[in-house]
């Protein structure tokens, strides 16, 4: 239950932190925010580590890949989107 | 978990929280980006080193592989692509939860312990939440990328059946609750979640997969944070929540924006229109329509005070931002001002046209939500219309018979000129005819956006 | 410690939140906020029900009492700045 | 603690969350704070039902006696007199959570057993910062309620002195979490804590009590937290953080409507600058102040167009709120355009002139924040300004050497005539004079707030 608490807060500070964030960083929100679901590889990492070689751990090894996928692309797109976004017209060039 | 651990993962999950925090400014954006991708790094780090790792060759394989694979992707991803780039990405995080629920059910069978209800529970929910949005994000992927017809693919009792398959996945949930340990059912609900992924995207048109994806991004964010309740992890908990919230708004906000409600664009098979969408000629009904020419439009442009431009998908089709930012370069110093109108289901993506133009250069300055600039469309004397069509169709307004009818649009026939570049009188998205075209204070400027604008660049260079 | 989780998570929501407040309702949010910090009641209640007539149940009893002028004065006095807030012009007198 | 009391507890939180976010409208504001109080039902009902209570009728000799006494300062309590009793309720809840501590503490060395360290050590920080919340809130009313002189009260050595107390409870708490169950010492603590709270208090000025009362206020919220990891209850944690939260937030935003630092308040014994306040006429350099009397003031106010009031504390004072709204109520019909202006500082607790003015009934969409109002001035006819001073001090724009300066201000000297009604040429709080009054657009209507207003609306029937 306490876990469900910790849930239900967070739901409110997203939910708070998101509606503040303007619609022309909207795509950049999407993929960051796709990037940090890929905390998942916390548990991948955790399954892969336990045992060794048996169907469980190479499911494990299976889901850190597709997570760290989700991690670095998420992480390293939304941040060449928002390199772009960093110039303002005196920069430009 | 030992106590310092625990702090750890807070400590990341703050980094997040921030990261997202800085996300309400241009501005300060990046470093927020920044400080979520180190709030990641300390969790993986932390599981690294307290996590009781026993094997760590098999991780290196997996992180390795990987990195490299999301690193080409994001490297390779055109700005255009943004949208299939998430849903693939999104995809991935997605199949990693109902990974991890898979091991977590497998191990103690391994270790022939039984597990506590609510644990069995939990995993079934997360591999059945990570498994739909694994196959669905891949079928959006599919559709946007055009792998996957992007028509709405509908079939006789579709709906029957995915309800017939929903109700089949509850009924082996619970089974599975009362008796768990049974590896083949279990696969097997794995394989239904799969189909169940499939089957729901494909009936959607290939313009809605925003909202699929961004609602699948909530889901697999809700499926981060049901593996944190398995592996009982408030990391995961409050990244998976803040990920779910995120994608819940932006959902929300792209149906507000089409006014159309989640319901219809999920079983609406709105995209299905689209087959039956009027000949070249449009309509057809015999209204003449103005067109203009390269000189004509270069000469109006050339000596016009204010300019609107509206991009809309077409833009990102043709890949014409680059060109428009050199228009605009061109007719600035000839005294025009020139905004760029940001509707919020322009493009395919929320925000889509604002990061193209950014590619592109244009200062996000000028950049200006439906909202601001609608006043202003009436003290400008050129529209330029590139390649949108659905968000700038005045039937929302006035229509009722219109399925556009109250989506709220950009008035850009209050312009004292409109000129839009498209390359005929197609409709957009939505399928349907747009009266703009016919009004006589509209010139249209048909062609393939990039190479209309190229024309026009040339053409002003002339005078 | 998952304890502090959840306050560090609650602090969060708090400033989001508060910070959404317009001045001109700061007064009833003091009073509003102060009301709530009452919650001390539910510790109160626990440690004067606890024992019987112990020097501790009694230190709760106090504490009980202080805690319930704190919450239904501050909430009382809270509406009734609200309820003239309430009144918008065409509703005068 | 079992699940479901939790999941109650957990509600109650929301409850609150969802209070304070519709404290965000006036228009949902009451209700907000009904759902807030609702919550708190919630929470004491569940505690009641779950907690194990052995006696009631103690219990409800308390709940009753507390509940009547609060109902009735809720009740009795003058809008002006909102500062105290802020500081008063504070001052309760202070206290509550110290004796809760107290009562933690007894319990387990009657039983016998000992405490793990942490408990003794949030149990010691929740009697220090409670006690400090109780005796430091009482103080502040006193000052505000002018039980105490509302001077800065300072003696040499005074800094150090607290200083010293201040390492002297570091050093028992510190001692009493090393070996605790030592009854006399923990109530050294205690009176250590009471003591601390006074003293540091005291060198406070009275107009800066507001910002000390939210201070403690956050204070007894963080209190309640701290109680709340002690019996470790998560729905006193959320509801402490909540109300830490916000009255940090108000805290900065006083002293930076103030432009001084927290530090410069709490020990800038800044208050103490009023003994040396300039005599009835004021800075008494020889500048002649032009005055008006009643009819002349009515003449002006009758004709004009658009007419600014600037309330202030000394409008508080004088209980004038009322006939303010009548004598707008005189003038709007004969054409003038009546806004209130609010410094966000006015008065002397945020929000504290809204709220004045909302009980004469004056709508709220008449009133205006400094930087919605600050442009208008100098479009406005008549600035009227009612026992405001040091929010309308010019020389916190102009003059570096006044300790106004950098302060944000209402720029009234902008508008065309400025009516200043107070009873001197005295300085306000901040003690320094104020040149505004001196200028040949200003004039001055001396008398109490009430009674000249009294006489401004007669006048102006008369017309
Ligand atoms: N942004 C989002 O998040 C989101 C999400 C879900 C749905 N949608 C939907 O997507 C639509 C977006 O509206 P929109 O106006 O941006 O796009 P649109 O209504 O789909 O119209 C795009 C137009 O661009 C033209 N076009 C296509 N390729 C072109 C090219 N190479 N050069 C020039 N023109 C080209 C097409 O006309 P021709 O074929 O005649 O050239 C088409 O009419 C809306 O219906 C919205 O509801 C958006
Ligand atoms: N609002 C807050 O949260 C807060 C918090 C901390 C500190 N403060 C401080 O409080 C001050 C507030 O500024 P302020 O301009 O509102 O008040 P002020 O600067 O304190 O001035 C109040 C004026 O009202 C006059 N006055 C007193 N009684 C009166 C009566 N019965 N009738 C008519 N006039 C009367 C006084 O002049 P006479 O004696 O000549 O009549 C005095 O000059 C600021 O210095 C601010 O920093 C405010």
């Amino acid at each position: 239950v306490i876990l469900l608490v910790i849930f239900v807060l967070a739901m409110f500070v997203g939910f708070e932190v998101i509606t503040k964030v303007p619609p022309t960083l909207h795509t950049p929100l999407m993929s960051g925010s796709n990037a940090i679901s890929g905390i998942t590889i916390i548990g991948a990492l955790l399954a892969a580590g336990r045992g060794s070689g048996d169907a469980a751990s190479i499911l494990g090894v299976i889901a850190v890949a597709f997570a760290m996928i989700n991690v670095i692309g998420g992480f390293m797109v939304t941040d060449r989107m928002l390199r772009m976004f960093k110039r303002r017209p005196e920069e430009r060039e | 978990m030992s106590p310092f651990v625990m702090l750890l993962y807070l400590v990341a999950a703050v980094c997040f929280i921030v990261g997202l925090k800085r996300l309400s400014s241009p501005a300060t954006a990046r470093s927020g980006n920044a400080v979520a991708s180190v709030g990641m790094l300390l969790a993986i780090v932390a599981t690294l080193v307290f996590g009781r790792i026993l094997s760590f060759q098999l991780i290196i394989v997996g992180v390795v592989i990987g990195s490299a694979v999301g690193a080409v992707f994001a490297r390779t991803v055109k700005m255009t692509g943004m949208p299939q780039m998430v849903a693939l990405l999104n995809g991935f995080g997605g199949g990693a939860s109902a990974l991890v629920a898979g091991a977590e059910f497998l191990r103690p069978m391994a270790a022939g312990v039984t597990m506590p209800l609510n644990t069995v529970l939990t995993i079934q929910l997360s591999v059945l939440i990570g498994g739909v949005t694994f196959s669905g994000s891949l079928i959006a992927f599919g559709k946007l990328q055009d792998l996957v017809t992007g028509r709405a693919v509908t079939y006789p009792l579709q709906k029957t059946l995915n309800a017939l398959l929903f109700a089949a996945t509850i009924a082996l949930v619970v089974w599975l609750v009362i008796s768990p340990d049974q590896l083949t059912w279990f696969v097997v609900l794995a394989g239904v979640a799969l189909l169940l992924g499939v089957l729901s995207v494909i009936p959607i048109g290939g313009a809605d997969m925003p909202v699929v994806i961004s609602l699948l991004n909530s889901y697999s964010g809700l499926a981060a944070a049901m593996t944190g309740f398995v592996i009982n992890n408030h990391g995961l908990i409050i990244s998976g929540a803040l990920v779910g919230a995120s994608g819940l708004i932006l959902t929300n906000i792209m149906c507000k924006a089409m006014n159309r409600s989640l319901g219809n664009v999920l079983f609406g098979a709105f995209g299905a229109t689209m087959i039956e969408a009027p000949s070249i000629t449009g309509g057809a009904k015999d209204v003449t329509v103005r067109q203009v020419g390269p000189e004509e439009a270069a000469t109006m442009l050339a000596y016009a005070r204010s300019v609107i431009v509206v991009p809309g998908y077409g833009l990102a089709v043709a890949q014409a931002q680059h060109v428009v930012r050199e228009l605009a370069d061109l007719i600035e110093p000839r005294g025009a001002e020139v905004k760029y109108a940001i509707h919020p289901v322009a493009g395919r993506m929320p925000g889509h046209m604002n990061v193209l133009l950014a590619e592109a250069d244009v200062p996000y300055d000028k950049l200006r939500d439906m909202d601001q600039i609608n006043p202003e469309f009436d003290r400008c004397d050129i529209a330029l219309v590139i390649g949108a069509n659905d968000v700038v169709n005045p039937a929302a307004r006035s229509d009722k018979a219109s399925p556009l009818y109250g989506m709220p649009i950009l008035d850009v026939d209050k312009a004292h000129h409109v000129i839009v570049m498209k390359r005929s009188l197609n409709p957009g998205f939505a399928g349907v005819d747009n009266p703009l075209f016919y009004l006589e204070n509209t010139s249209m400027f048909f062609g393939s956006a990039k190479a209309s604008l190229e024309k026009l660049v040339a053409e002003v260079k002339e005078l």
